[in-house]
């Protein structure tokens, strides 16, 4: 039982930092508000894929004299790509977000949809 | 030992944080503390060796995110989120499931730091040993990048291409559509500009032609 | 030489193009480059096909780096399908855009928009031609980003509500096929869609693989709007300017299912499929697809709403197609993408036409109108008959298919749900012919005229390869028989 | 921050040291942790720290958008045209090895040429994003002082 704590509990609470995440953007109807949601649950999957690649006792994977044991470089060359991805989504979104006040007057989710109603 | 040490509490922090993120309702807040959760993130990347990925969230998640952030907010001018009406217990239930669904992938899943995993054994040990002499970059998170993935890399450019080319599409004008009340953000300056008189008139016609268009 | 190369410049042309159509000036220059990218495309992927059509593989090393290190295209009769379908698509909605674009985009924009289209384009070309997941997620994302922006260039303010929500649903989408693919990685320790497959094959009961498949599939269902993950769907069509609606209802969804079943067939196997409850799951959203949807369709009062609804049910006819997980099935699903591709555009364009002429899309707009614009109406009503399954059109030829393979397995159920889908089909389609021919015309609506040849025109090419695909079926049934070969998956015997 | 002689003084001063540190960054992505992305970020940090003193107008001066957007396509087409070029040299895309007689050479130059466009493309595009996002709705006429 320890054993599994000791060698998952990483695991856990990252994925219990993606459920925070998920759980923002579906329950709240600001839209700034969505999209920090959306952020944070794809800084934690970024977590799960560094620890995927995480060596006990390993160091960065830059070669240099005296180390043997590096981290796997694949998972973090994927998660720069997925950062930049994120940021590009986080950009267009909150573009989205002012045009959608400008519009509206509002970012409530709920009152967007009144209005859109009383049309 | 002290690793664990770091991990672990870095660990908690980002779980104060998440749920803090929920519970609030200042939404200036909510932003600061994600610049909090995300400068935190990249510490424990710096603690699970990833050094370029640390490297990126802080000057990405903590930086540019947050500015974004910010500044949509300072255009928003809506501080404070809404009280919800309803109940979210529909969202609360797809999010167990879904957590439930990940803890019990969890079970198979080769144990943290583990140096005989899969993603150990296969693929990465050509990365580490012949990346030298293959493509003669020290660091090989630069050498797969641009080298043996180096076309993901030509997507994430496109990625972040069509970003920029999104953002003009839809802010990019100077001015809203319905004309806004006066809006200053507070970090603008008001400063005169140094080269203020040719050069200003010149950019200032160029752009009144560009409304016209 | 240069031929080796072809498969990939077929992705990268359009990439470089969309830089260079940025700088363009407005006007028609940026259109016509487009133009000419989209049709070189169209012989890229046309060539392509030729090649791979009698089950030969063309792999592609990028970077010159043999897989799994590096990123390979692997292009089989699949790939090549849906680049056809992709890029002929394309080809074909660039000379409608033209004038719908320079009605429906402000005169500054019209360079950057196209250059969007273009970015969309690449990412869906990406798709289509890798065969590395990650590579895969990368395009997904370059396709997803430019869609969002070019819905949000509708002219209504609900058309930034629907990008919003669209982009939203997508981004999860996408994290949980991230999440999905993190974890098979974990289990295996590459990326590559050939080596997956091969060192998943001793793994294939763990959890963590299980958990991989799941949150890839709901990450792919939510892009590929699946019942009941479609929200998104029907406002992002409605919205978006005319050309999009074109471009993305015959293009976006049909290339989520491609990724679904490089993911379900390649790297699992129709073994997985049948023997965990997967084609259960599979059958049971395909059904409910089919019926629900077709009667949400039915009380729509918008058309291209209407339509979007149209669309989630076709593409529950596809996940059925999957469900039944034999060869017939699949061959199905293939010839269903294609076609559908074939019949929602022009649907979308005969739609699109009257928005030029009208500016709305609600059904009460329309009365009449099909007796103003002949020409747009018969299109519409041709394309509606292919959508049935009309014999004579391509639509037969893909439920054809489709009964076979339920009766093949005594699905006596399946075989009725399709043809239920059919008949409620009609009603839907009814309620549009109706009121365009039938109802009276309003006075600003006697006015109006039929629409300009430059739509016509795309729009009469696609019936006619509607008409075309439904009695020659040669191509289809042909190139979707060698890509389920490729795929290994055995006929359905008891 | 008008008058704020500090901020402007410690910007001035400043400035150079980030542009300075995204150079290192940028070509010292092969030894170090870094690269075109970081870089291309820092930089674009810099310029944005230069806006918030003195001024969007300012800073567009300098930068005007016309000259951003060609420069963020630039960086792209120089990233798709190595590529190209490595393919008309008869090898496969982005196939770095045949850029010269030696293959590390090779490599070298191309992953110099592609950090390049990276660099390139992401300090400008972000610098059109933050513009974008700092200039919109600020009536053009108002901006007067």
């Amino acid at each position: 039982m320890i054993d599994i704590i000791i060698s998952h509990y990483n695991y856990w609470v990252v994925i219990m930092l993606m459920m925070a995440g998920f759980y923002t953007v579906i329950s709240r109807g600001n839209l700034i508000k969505k999209i920090t949601g959306i952020n944070i649950f794809q800084t934690s999957v970024f977590l799960m894929y560094i620890s995927i690649g995480y060596v006990s006792e390993g160091t960065p994977p830059i070669i240099a004299e005296g180390f043997t044991k590096y981290s796997n470089p694949l998972p973090h060359v994927m998660i720069l790509t997925a950062i930049v991805v994120g940021v590009s989504t986080t950009a267009l979104g909150l573009a989205l977000v002012v045009r959608i006040k400008e519009a509206y007057g509002t970012i409530e989710e709920d009152e967007i949809h009144d209005q859109d109603m009383s049309l | 030992m002290i690793d664990t040490l770091i991990d672990v509490t870095l660990l908690a922090f980002l779980a104060i944080t998440a749920i803090a993120i929920i519970k609030m309702r200042n939404l200036f807040v909510v932003i600061m503390l994600f610049g909090i959760f995300s400068l935190h993130s990249a510490g424990l990347f710096v603690v699970m060796d990833a050094a370029d990925v640390a490297f990126t969230e802080a000057a990405v998640g903590a930086g540019i995110s947050t500015v974004l952030m910010l500044a949509t907010l300072a255009l928003t001018k809506n501080h404070k989120e809404k009280i919800p009406t309803h109940h979210a217990r529909i969202p609360l239930l797809v999010v167990l499931i879904t957590g439930a669904a990940l803890v019990y992938g969890t079970y198979d899943i080769p144990d943290f730091g583990d140096p005989h995993s899969p993603a150990q054994q296969h693929v990465k040990p050509r990365y580490i040993e012949r990346s030298v002499e293959e493509t003669g970059t020290p660091n090989i998170v630069t050498a797969v990048l641009a080298s043996y993935r180096g076309y993901d890399t030509l997507g994430e450019l496109t990625v972040i291409f069509t970003a920029g080319i999104g953002v003009l599409l839809l802010i990019g004008g100077r001015i809203a559509d319905r004309p806004l009340p006066t809006f200053r953000p507070n970090f603008s300056s008001k400063l005169r500009p140094i080269l203020k008189d040719k050069f200003r008139h010149k950019f200032r016609t160029k752009l009144r032609r560009k409304d016209k268009e | 030489m240069i031929e080796q190369n072809f498969s990939l410049l077929l992705v990268v042309i359009p990439l470089i193009a969309a830089p260079v159509v940025a700088m363009l000036p407005n006007g028609r220059l940026p259109w016509l480059l487009v133009l000419v990218v989209t049709w070189l495309c169209l012989a890229l992927a046309s060539w392509q096909l030729s090649v791979v059509s009698d089950g030969d593989i063309i792999s592609y090393e990028l970077g010159g780096w043999a897989p799994p290190w590096g990123i390979e295209y692997r292009i089989d009769a699949m790939n090549a399908f849906v680049a056809l379908m992709v890029s002929g698509i394309a080809a074909i909605t660039v000379p409608y855009a033209l004038r719908s674009v320079e009605k429906e985009i402000p005169r500054q924009q019209i360079s950057l928009f196209y250059s969007a289209f273009l970015l969309c384009l690449v990412g869906l070309l990406g798709v289509a031609q890798t065969g590395d997941v990650f590579n895969l997620f990368v395009f997904l994302e370059i396709s997803s980003l430019s869609s969002y922006i070019l819905i949000a260039m509708g002219r209504e303010r609900r058309a930034l509500t629907a990008a919003y929500q669209y982009l939203v649903m997508g981004t999860i989408g996408a994290t949980f096929l991230l999440i999905g693919i993190g974890l098979l990685y974990a289990e295996t320790g590459t990326l590559n869609m050939l080596d997956l497959h091969q060192r998943l094959e001793p793994i294939i009961d763990h959890r963590t693989v299980h958990t991989g498949f799941a949150f890839i599939i709901v990450g792919i269902a939510l892009k590929l709007a699946l019942f009941p993950l479609h929200l998104w769907v029907p406002n992002a069509y409605k919205y978006a300017p005319s050309a999009i609606s074109v471009f993305l209802a015959a293009t976006a969804t049909k290339v989520a299912v491609y990724i679904m079943l490089r993911m379900v067939f390649t790297v699992f196997s129709s073994d997985f499929v049948r023997t965990t409850p997967t084609h259960l799951i599979f059958l049971m959203l395909g059904i409910f697809g089919v019926v629900f949807a077709s009667i949400i369709a039915i009380f729509q009062t918008d058309a291209k709403r209407l339509l979007a609804y149209s669309s989630v049910a076709q593409v529950s006819y596809m996940v059925l197609g999957m469900g039944l997980a034999s060869a017939l099935g699949v061959t199905a699903t293939l010839i269903h993408m294609f076609n559908h591709a074939l019949m929602k555009g022009a649907l979308f364009m005969a739609i699109g036409a009257m928005v030029y002429r009208v500016g709305i899309s609600r059904l009460e707009e329309l009365n009449g109108l099909g007796r103003q614009m002949p020409w747009t109406f018969a299109a519409f009503f041709i394309a509606g008959l292919s959508l049935i399954g009309v014999p004579g059109t391509a639509g037969f030829i893909s439920k054809w298919y489709l009964v076979l393979a339920a009766l093949e397995q005594q699905s006596w159920f399946i075989a009725l749900v399709i043809i239920l889908g059919s008949l409620l089909s009609v009603v839907y389609l009814w309620k549009v012919v109706e009121v365009l021919w039938f109802y009276p015309a309003t006075e600003s609506g006697l006015s109006v005229k039929e629409a300009p040849v430059s739509l016509l025109v795309p729009m009469w090419a696609l019936i006619f390869a509607n008409i075309y695909f439904g009695i020659n079926t040669e191509l289809t049934v042909n190139v979707a028989d060698t890509a389920v070969k490729l795929l290994g998956i055995p006929p359905y015997h008891e | 921050m008008k008058h704020n002689l500090i901020l402007r003084f410690i910007v001035k001063y400043l400035f150079p040291v980030i542009a300075l540190f995204a150079l290192y960054v940028q070509f010292h992505g092969d030894y170090g942790p870094g690269g075109g992305f970081q870089a291309g970020i820092i930089l674009s940090v810099a310029f944005i720290f230069y806006s918030l003193v003195f001024g969007l107008k300012t800073t567009e001066q300098v930068l005007p958008p016309g000259v951003l957007r060609i420069v963020m396509c630039t960086g792209v087409l120089i990233y798709a045209g190595t590529g190209v070029t490595t393919m008309l040299m008869g090898g496969n895309f982005l196939d770095y090895n045949l850029l010269s007689q030696n293959p590390i050479e090779g490599q070298h130059l191309g992953i110099l040429m592609i950090e390049l466009g990276v660099g390139i493309t992401v300090s400008s595009v972000m610098l059109i994003i933050f513009f974008a996002f700092a200039g919109r709705g600020r009536p053009e006429e108002a901006d007067h002082d």
